[in-house]
């Protein structure tokens, strides 16, 4: 399936990318990094939390959203 | 539990006193109200290796960042006997001394709103996906990690 | 221990949220604090054998409260890291909804900010001598004692 | 020696008096109390405390202060 990978913070900056829109067929969160590393080797060495319907995963979680969200350490307030 | 629907938490910019003295002011017609309890997160201008930090540049995954506000409000509401909160946070660039987060509980009683305002900031700290890009005075910037 | 000079704490009436937009605003030149609290005590219009609260008549033993808000303060310094403190209570009437007293602490880390707040809002509730003249509707009265 | 009685709040209203001056002899808080709840038989059963020099006092404390402050319950904040 088609799914959008979204970068925020350190993560969009060091990858060059907000948003990108790749094939997908794999089918745990696990597979997705082992693609995304292999994409972006950047992302390696660098913290994240992978999120999809608003809520954080672990690497066993199933991809079930179109939508999938990288997320480096928090800094609100 | 009650039902509060979905709030955008964010705002673009700095918060600033007048809407924070506003916001108090609206509380007024409420008279069952005897104790509020305001946070305020302030931009600090830390030195970092001899250089000063002269403002933020918040982003957020604002979707899912306005659900976890959600869930949070709604947790803290049920722990707590509150008669408001509010909560609003920055995006954008916020510079040292100005405020970021704004978070406001009222209740009857005073001895609700002490642990309310410490959980509902603990729980932002911790859940919220929001990114600060600590801009220094020379405008290079490192990447704020909450601690 | 810093030595902070003793100040006169008490305002006549009502503490307006211009006065505390004000407040807030001062601290943002002061760049080291990055958390700020603020507890307000807002007058109830609580009833009372089918009678409401319209104000509450302040007075006081303004020498002793000035000189035991000094202790709390230097207590609280003491005990607290804190970059900023301020108390302001007030006197005379003040109408339900209205704000009868403004406590305004600051830190560079919010840590320090949920425990000071507290710790002197119970302290002025337990120490301080202000006695408060409940004013009904029907302008009868009763005296209030804290809980 | 003459001291100052400052009645404040519920006490200024059931004797109706704020201050009053009144030539002393006697030496403890505990003393005091007796003259004064001969003059006012209403402060009997009201709960109050005593302090003078800004500080509360004990029956045991003796009189130092020519001022004197009788504070009924505290109703702050």
């Amino acid at each position: 399936m088609m799914i959008t990978i979204k970068y925020f913070g350190l993560l969009a900056e060091v990858t060059g990318c907000r948003s990108e829109k790749m094939n997908f067929s794999c089918t745990t969160i696990s597979d997705l990094k082992e693609i995304l590393f292999q994409k972006h080797k950047v992302l390696k060495n660098k913290k994240f939390k992978i999120a999809q319907h608003n809520e954080l995963n672990t690497d066993k979680t199933k991809v079930t959203s179109s939508e999938i969200a990288l997320l480096p350490p928090f800094a609100g307030g | 539990m009650k039902n509060h629907k979905l709030k955008n938490v964010f705002r673009e910019g700095a918060i600033t006193t007048e809407f924070i003295a506003n916001s108090i002011a609206k509380h007024q017609v409420k008279t069952s109200i005897g104790a509020h309890n305001i946070f305020l997160g302030q931009v600090r201008a830390d030195e970092i290796n001899a250089k000063k930090v002269a403002a933020i540049d918040y982003t957020a995954h604002e979707d899912m960042a306005n659900h976890k506000f959600h869930e949070i409000r709604e947790a803290a509401f049920l722990k707590f006997d509150l008669t408001c909160m509010h909560i609003y946070h920055s995006l954008g660039m916020v510079k040292s001394g100005e405020i970021c987060l704004f978070v406001f509980v009222s209740s009857k009683r005073r001895k609700e709103v002490f642990p309310a305002i410490e959980f509902i900031v603990e729980e932002i700290k911790l859940k919220i996906p929001v990114f600060g890009k600590e801009i220094f005075e020379d405008q290079t910037h490192q990447w704020k990690v909450n601690s």
